[in-house]
């Protein structure tokens, strides 16, 4: 049997997300081989990372090489919903494999699933009902949503939506934004004036930074109104700084400070990162996607390098990993586990760099994600 | 001679204006100018610097758009008409400070003049050979004007006498029937002066030329008739001759020297 | 504004010799890529920008008109081309003519806005006006948004030629691309070209010489826009996308820098330039976050050192023209 | 009614911003002939300067005002030295370029060492708060910030438009040559002028430190709009820029009330008019 | 950008000492070799002539001595300092003033602005009223823009403006090019007029007629070399040649 295996690492490695996924992914799956030792049971594992610019067709580009001349067996990372579903088809049609921890998009397992890839870390359905529901429920019955123009944040926005809705709560308005704006006044300045009392922010990255930095400046916040970052990282947090971001309540799938697991790992992460900043949970993704692989690898006793073999062997096992706990693949590419609750601490009750959150609430893995009984999957037999 | 054209039939006149004016944010730059240039003759327009002479030659090739007055060439208005379309029709212009395709050797300047009257100027699927056929009549053309040896300098090298040279060829080559001449002589040397002013005397046979120039003894020998203007008006027409004798005319423009 | 190309350098019948020499060993070349173990996607790649820059620089290198617009076509044909193909299930070639079709027409329009404006404007208007278009495929359903259409059937040319095959494939584009190579060859040496260059060189005296200067600018547009948007049509059965990537400005920069590295001007720059910059966006993908750096470090290099580019530096030694 | 006055008025604040780069893009061009591609990624370490005078040197934000700018300044007057004004005489697209690669390599650099979600800066203790307008609650930052960029401007204006300074700089951007056959050091003009315009966008960057994040690509995304500022108002006009950044500022207002997903958009629609009406841009002379 | 290292000026009366001496001036433009070795000498308080056909290199001389020629090699001493590898500017500062052939008028000044535009190096410049009493076209129009001027007008800008600078060493490239009879005159008149101040003139004609009214010394240029030289006073002996060179 063959033992020959190769990783790529496919994220932004220098734009808007590059912090969340980027060198910090590299690093996670590097730290995946080296813990898996398989290396000294006879296996030979290569490592290589490339940047998809947040580009469609870039990515599929680099893809399709990948795979014809590099002989990738397995893309990781893959942040940027645009760029997850263009590799999805590449890799569909290759019969490669894609573990996407970073992409936010829920049609990778449901319109667009296929038997070649899993969607590991979070997804916006489950995003909006874990933050959504929980909103209502201490309250905040009426909402404003700032959303981000494009696929992402329509699709974020019109979950969170219906979770509210469902709830009872009432939806007051919304304001869509161009992606990537620096100046968030006006739309803020419209939030205030519906009076909602929560401003749901269906936007990423620099989006949601920026957003909810004004907000404080404009004095949403102060005015009683309250933000929900509907996609926020730990990285987010880190560059808004505590005294902005206090209060915030979002949904992550991971933290760094979660149980003696996740805490070992990303001390030894951080660690090895330039600006030893903790991994974020996309990253965290990659080294728990990349666990379960070669143990799915081990129990095949040999490389099959063929995709959709891969991905059926690992659907039919477990997962257990130190970041993520116990969970499943579901048959429509869905990895299951809980997702938590946060809220940012207030500076005073922060202990040192990078304790950001405190835990409010567990939705059970169940829960979380999208049932099946809704997916629109072909794969999903009913 | 004034008055002369009255007598005359109206087609003698291949060109005339009638209050023609040019203002440019309350300066009057040309004003109501009524200019008749007969056929198949030179005429010099003349006078101080700042007259507007140049601003006559817009107005006149559709470069400004007059404030007011009227335009006829060849009995038709053209008041209205785009740059391009009244050089179609004939009536070309050559300019002050010398105007040429600097990268494009001298037979290809002259090339490009030919080309437009003989068509296929928007064949961009055929090859640029065939326009090898105008070779020939280029040369001669250079020739004519004494560039012979230049006709593969490009123009940017060549001397600046020698481009206004290049100019008046290319400009023959379109076959107008009206040249208007802006100071063609300016910055020649002697040698080229003669040659371009014997080049002039022998085409306006056959075009009717219109040309600005303050080398007088080149005024003096070539022109049939002068127009002088000043502070954009009509100062006075006649011959050389007479000219030199109106006292307005030394006053303004030929200065004290001139007998 | 100086001229950007070296015009020391001039098409005369030995230059034309020399070029169609060259043309030969480059067509013989990407005719042997499959046999070389070169991986044919990003040779195909290169060659539907090379067509691109190739466009472009038919506007700029001869008619001295600077696009800043010119991915408007490149992803206008590719939208077009690609709906046609995915939803509509036209055949490859009917697809190619639905988006080729598409870019001409877009470039009439726009090329009738822009083209009176000078200069910089000129470049400016191109720009904002891709800027708009970008804003509506933003927004378009059809386009989908910022997925982009993912996908896209590859069908079988003519009913014969199966595009799913990678050596059919390439020799598909190839041909696609010298046909697009040769007409914009033909088109710079053909009499519409000299006219075309003589307006760069000195507007007002062809004006002056009864030229309708608006108009040859015009066809000049038009001719660049239409073939850039067959790149578009072509790019789409090798990328099996079409994005808004394609219709962003920072493309219409790209194919800039492409025209640039390769040289202005010349005829075999724009094609250099474009696997250079292909190249290097593929290659350097691996040094992770210092691709930037690297590649800005590049064009710095490039305009410090050797300004006309890389076929306009070795054209310039050889006092050829390439 | 309330909520449109508010619009208008965070529209002329985020048209000071337009102004203060427009307008250093403005000096670079109109002086220098070169479009300046790095101005966003100098607008961008304007703000980082701040940052780090701040959090290295405990130099508290009055002061980075008048440092940053000095210090960024002195950057470009070395990039212009070293690298731009061997391409004194080329084409436009020259400068463009290698600007361009050095936005790059800038942005890559800081991007490195600092990554791309940014960094937090404080609002100065003085200028904290705000104003309840009646129709909104004005922070005082912002106020400032308005006022503040109005003064820089009609400076700049005065100096370049006024001035026999500004004559020179003018007359040399034509004929540099022969503006130095007068007895002008035209070199170190314009290596100074750079630093001006560069300058001004450093300035820029530190007046946003505080409203938006400091973050290695805040200028890249702002660079084309500022561009399209710059057109609209006439290239190299400078009373032409800053009226059309105060004036896009407020128009970008009125279409996030009233059509937000254009809101990005609206500069093009605008350019795209007024070079149709007036082919030389507001207030340009020809190209 | 006062740079005050200058040398010291001549005293402007002194006549008759040499102030410009030319030895072996060679000029390229890129790869062309233009000068080929120009000698020629000019004393303080004259006005000597360069003459030659089109493309001879007059221009190119001139440029080349006021250091706005990429290479050139030889010598060329003001006031007896070496100034062929000074700067432009530096040449300026030490009163020398070049008016050029094609006017180099600024379109994003208006008149007055280049009129004013050259800095004044010394003291002793014309004051503005008598530029005015010389070209009153420029009183006229003092607030149009540069280029909208009429084509002599152009010119007259382009020699008033340096009047103003104080420099004494003027050089005019063909200033009566595209000029009115008239206007010509009243040129020559200035140029006598600068000459009894003490300015010394390089003045580079293709007016013949007008060049000898004014000059004191001609020299020939051909093929980028001076080929003979003669003063005013023996003009008429060298009428003949004078035919020969430039077929006057
Ligand atoms: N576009 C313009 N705007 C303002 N004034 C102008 C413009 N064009 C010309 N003028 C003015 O109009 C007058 C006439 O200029 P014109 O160029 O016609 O003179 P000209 O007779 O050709 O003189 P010259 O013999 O010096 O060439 C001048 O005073 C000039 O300043
Ligand atoms: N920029 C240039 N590049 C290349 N060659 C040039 C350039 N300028 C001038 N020349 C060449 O240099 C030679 C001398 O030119 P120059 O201008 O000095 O002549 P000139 O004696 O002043 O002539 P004219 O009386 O026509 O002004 C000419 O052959 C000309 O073609
Ligand atoms: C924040 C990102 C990693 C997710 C991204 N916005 C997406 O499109 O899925
Ligand atoms: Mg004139
Ligand atoms: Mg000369």
């Amino acid at each position: 049997q063959d033992k020959t295996v190769k990783i790529g690492v496919l994220t932004d490695n220098s734009g808007l997300y590059s912090d969340l996924g980027g060198a910090g992914s590299t690093l996670a799956a590097q730290m995946a081989i080296e813990d898996s030792g398989l290396a000294a049971k006879g296996w030979k594992i290569d490592l290589i990372s490339a940047d998809h610019q947040n580009k469609p067709d870039i990515a599929t580009t680099i893809a399709r090489q990948w795979i014809d001349v590099e002989k990738v067996d397995i893309f990781m990372d893959v942040l940027n919903s645009g760029v997850a579903l263009a590799v999805n088809n590449v890799v569909k049609e290759k019969n490669s494999i894609l573990i996407d921890t970073g992409a936010a998009t829920s049609d990778l397992t449901n319109a667009q699933c296929s038997p070649n890839t899993i969607h590991w870390v979070y997804d916006t359905y489950m995003l909006a009902n874990s933050t959504g529901q929980a909103l209502v429920k201490a309250g905040g019955d009426s909402w404003f949503f700032l959303t981000a123009d494009y696929a992402f944040g329509a699709a974020l926005e019109r979950d969170t939506a219906a979770v509210v809705q469902k709830a009872g709560g009432k939806v007051l308005g919304s304001v869509k934004h161009p992606l990537n704006s620096s100046d968030f006044s006006s739309f803020l300045l419209q939030a205030q004036a519906s009076k909602a009392k929560i401003v749901g922010l269906a936007n990423a990255g620099g989006d949601t930074t920026n957003s909810i930095k004004q907000a404080a400046e404009f004095g949403i916040v102060a005015g009683g109104q309250k933000l929900a970052g509907l996609l926020l990282f730990i990285t987010d947090v880190h560059s808004l700084g505590l005294n902005v971001a206090q209060g915030l309540n979002f949904t992550e799938t991971f933290y760094w400070d979660l149980n003696d697991g996740t805490r070992a790992f990303s001390k030894r992460f951080s660690e090895r990162m330039k600006n030893k900043a903790m991994p974020s949970m996309v990253q965290a993704g990659v080294y728990s996607g990349l666990v379960h692989y070669f143990k799915a690898l081990e129990a095949m006793g040999g490389n099959p390098h063929d995709g959709a073999k891969a991905v059926e062997k690992m659907k039919s096992m477990p997962t257990d990993d130190p970041l993520f706990g116990q969970g499943s693949i579901r048959v429509d590419g869905r990895k299951i586990h809980p997702a938590y609750l946060f809220e940012v601490k207030k500076p005073s009750e922060s202990k040192g760099p990078w304790d950001y959150y405190k835990l409010v609430g567990t939705v059970p893995a169940d829960q979380a994600f999208r049932p099946l009984s809704e997916s629109v999957c072909p794969l999903v037999k009913k | 001679m004034r008055g002369q054209g009255e007598i005359c039939l109206a087609d003698e006149f291949i060109l005339e204006t009638e209050g023609l004016t040019k203002e440019f944010a309350g300066f009057f730059a040309v004003r109501d100018v009524a200019l008749k240039v007969r056929r198949g003759s030179i005429h010099a327009l003349i006078g101080p610097n700042g007259a507007g002479k140049t601003t006559c030659f817009n107005l006149l090739t559709k470069f400004l758009k007059p404030s007011a007055g009227k335009i006829l060439y060849k009995g038709q208005d053209i008041t209205a008409m785009a740059p391009a379309d009244v050089a179609r029709m004939g009536l070309v212009r050559s300019f002050q400070i010398s105007a040429v395709f600097p990268h494009l050797t001298a037979l290809e300047n002259v090339r490009v003049a030919l080309q437009r009257q003989h068509g296929s100027s928007f064949d961009f699927w055929r090859s640029k050979s065939v326009l090898n056929r105008f070779n020939d009549r280029a040369r001669e053309l250079l020739n004519d004007v004494g560039l012979s040896e230049f006709a593969n300098t490009p123009a940017v090298e060549m001397p600046y006498g020698r481009k206004r040279a290049l100019e008046i060829a290319t400009t023959l080559a379109l076959d107008p029937e009206m040249m208007l001449l802006d100071e063609p002589m300016a910055g020649m040397g002697h040698e080229d002066i003669d040659k371009i002013a014997a080049l002039i005397k022998r085409i306006s046979a056959k075009y009717t030329i219109l040309m600005v120039e303050h080398n007088l003894s080149v005024v003096a020998n070539l022109s049939d008739i002068i127009t002088v203007l000043t502070r954009g008006q009509v100062l006075a027409q006649g011959h050389y001759s007479e000219l030199t004798k109106d006292e307005r005319v030394k006053e303004a423009y030929l200065g004290a020297g001139h007998a | 504004m100086t001229t950007l190309t070296d015009d020391t350098l001039r098409a005369t019948p030995r230059a034309m010799r020399d070029e169609m020499i060259v043309f030969v060993v480059m067509a013989l070349l990407l005719a042997a890529v499959p046999f070389t173990g070169v991986y044919p996607f990003f040779v195909m790649q290169a060659l539907c920008f090379a067509l691109l820059a190739c466009a472009f620089n038919l506007l700029i290198g001869y008619g001295g008109l600077l696009s800043f617009g010119h991915a408007m076509f490149l992803g206008t044909a590719g939208y077009c081309s690609a709906h046609a193909l995915k939803v509509w299930g036209l055949p490859p070639e009917l697809g190619i003519l639905v988006g080729v079709a598409a870019a001409f027409a877009l470039s009439i329009v726009t090329g009738y806005i822009s083209i009176r404006r000078q200069g910089i404007y000129f470049s400016m208007i191109t720009l904002a006006l891709s800027q708009l278009l970008y804003f509506i495929y933003l927004q378009a359903p059809f386009t989908h948004g910022e997925d982009g259409i993912q996908g896209i059937p590859q069908g079988h040319m003519f009913g014969v030629l199966d595009l799913s095959k990678p050596t059919v494939l390439y020799y598909v584009v190839l041909a696609g691309f010298l046909a697009g190579f040769l007409l914009i060859f033909r088109i710079i040496n053909s009499p519409f070209g000299e006219v075309l260059k003589s307006i760069r060189e000195n507007e007002q005296r062809a004006i002056s010489l009864g030229y309708r200067t608006d108009q040859y600018k015009f066809l000049a547009f038009v001719l660049s826009g239409t073939l850039a948007g067959f790149a578009g049509s072509l790019k789409v059965f090798v990328a099996q996308n079409a994005s808004l990537t394609d219709v962003h400005w920072s493309m219409s920069g790209e194919v800039v820098l492409m025209t640039l590295v390769g040289g202005l001007g010349t005829i075999f720059g724009p094609v250099v330039g474009a696997f250079v910059i292909i190249a290097m966006q593929q290659y350097l993908a691996s040094f992770g976050q210092w691709v930037t750096v690297i590649q800005g470090s590049i064009f710095v290099i490039c305009v410090l050192t050797f300004r006309r580019g890389v076929i306009g530096e070795i054209a310039h030694y050889f006092r050829r023209s390439l | 009614m309330q909520a449109l006055y508010a619009q208008l008025l965070v529209g002329l604040i985020n048209g000071s911003f337009y102004a203060l780069l427009s307008l250093g893009l403005a000096v670079i061009f109109g002086m220098l002939n070169i479009i300046n591609f790095a101005h966003g990624a100098l607008y961008m370490m304007g703000a980082f300067v701040a940052y780090f005078l701040l959090n290295l040197g405990g130099i508290n934000y009055w002061w980075a005002l008048l440092l940053a700018p000095i210090i960024v300044g002195i950057f470009g007057m070395i990039l212009e030295r070293t690298m731009l004004q061997w391409l004194t005489g080329l084409d436009h697209l020259y400068g463009l370029l290698l600007t361009f690669g050095i936005a790059l390599i800038v942005q890559g650099v800081f991007q490195n060492y600092f990554g791309s979600s940014g960094l937090p800066y404080a609002i100065p203790d003085q200028l904290k708060g705000g104003m309840n307008l009646g129709f909104m609650f004005l922070p005082i930052y912002r106020g400032w910030v308005v006022v503040f960029s109005l003064v820089v401007c009609l400076a700049t204006w005065f100096l370049i438009e006024k001035t026999q300074l500004g004559a020179y700089l003018r007359a040399a951007t034509e004929n540099p040559t022969l503006v130095r056959a007068f007895g002008i050091n035209v070199p170190r003009m314009i290596t100074l002028t750079y630093g001006l315009g560069v300058g001004l966008a450093a300035l820029a960057g530190v007046l946003s430190a505080p409203i938006n994040q400091v973050r290695p690509l805040m200028g890249a995304d702002l660079i084309i709009v500022v561009f399209a500022v710059v057109v609209i108002g006439g290239m190299g006009s400078i009373m032409g820029s800053i009226i059309t950044g105060f004036a896009l500022g407020v128009i970008e207002g009125l279409t996030k009330y009233f059509y937000p997903e254009a809101s990005n958009t609206v500069v093009f629609v605008l350019m795209v008019l007024v070079l149709l009406v007036k082919p030389t841009g507001l207030t340009g002379r020809a190209a | 950008m006062p740079d005050t290292a200058i040398a010291e000026a001549p005293a402007r009366t002194a006549t008759g000492g040499n102030i410009l001496q030319v030895r072996n001036l060679e000029a390229w433009y890129g790869e062309s070799h233009i000068l080929h070795g120009i000698n020629f000498d000019v004393n303080a308080g004259e006005v000597v002539t360069l003459l030659g056909r089109n493309g001879a290199g007059k221009t190119t001389t001139l440029k080349s001595i006021m250091g706005i020629i990429g290479k050139r090699t030889g010598s060329v001493k003001f006031n007896n300092q070496e100034i062929i590898r000074a700067t432009s500017d530096r040449i300026a500062r030490m009163g020398i003033a070049f008016c050029p052939e094609e006017r180099g008028i600024f379109a994003s000044l208006d008149v007055r602005e280049n009129l004013m535009l050259p800095p004044v190096v010394r003291e002793g410049g014309l004051p503005l009223e008598q530029i005015f009493d010389l070209f009153p076209n420029l009183k006229e129009r003092l607030n149009s823009q540069g280029t909208k001027l009429s084509g002599g007008e152009q010119q007259m800008l382009a020699i008033a403006r340096i009047l103003r600078t104080g420099a004494s060493f003027l050089m005019l490239d063909e200033p009566t090019e595209g000029l009115a009879p008239v206007i010509i005159q009243q040129i020559g008149h200035t140029i006598a007029r600068l000459k009894k101040e003490g300015f010394t003139i390089l003045l580079v004609e293709q007016n013949f007629r007008f060049a000898s009214t004014v000059a004191d010394r001609y020299y020939i240029v051909e093929h980028g070399k001076v080929i003979d030289g003669f003063a005013n006073s023996e003009l008429s002996a060298n009428m003949n040649k004078l035919h020969t060179y430039l077929g006057v």
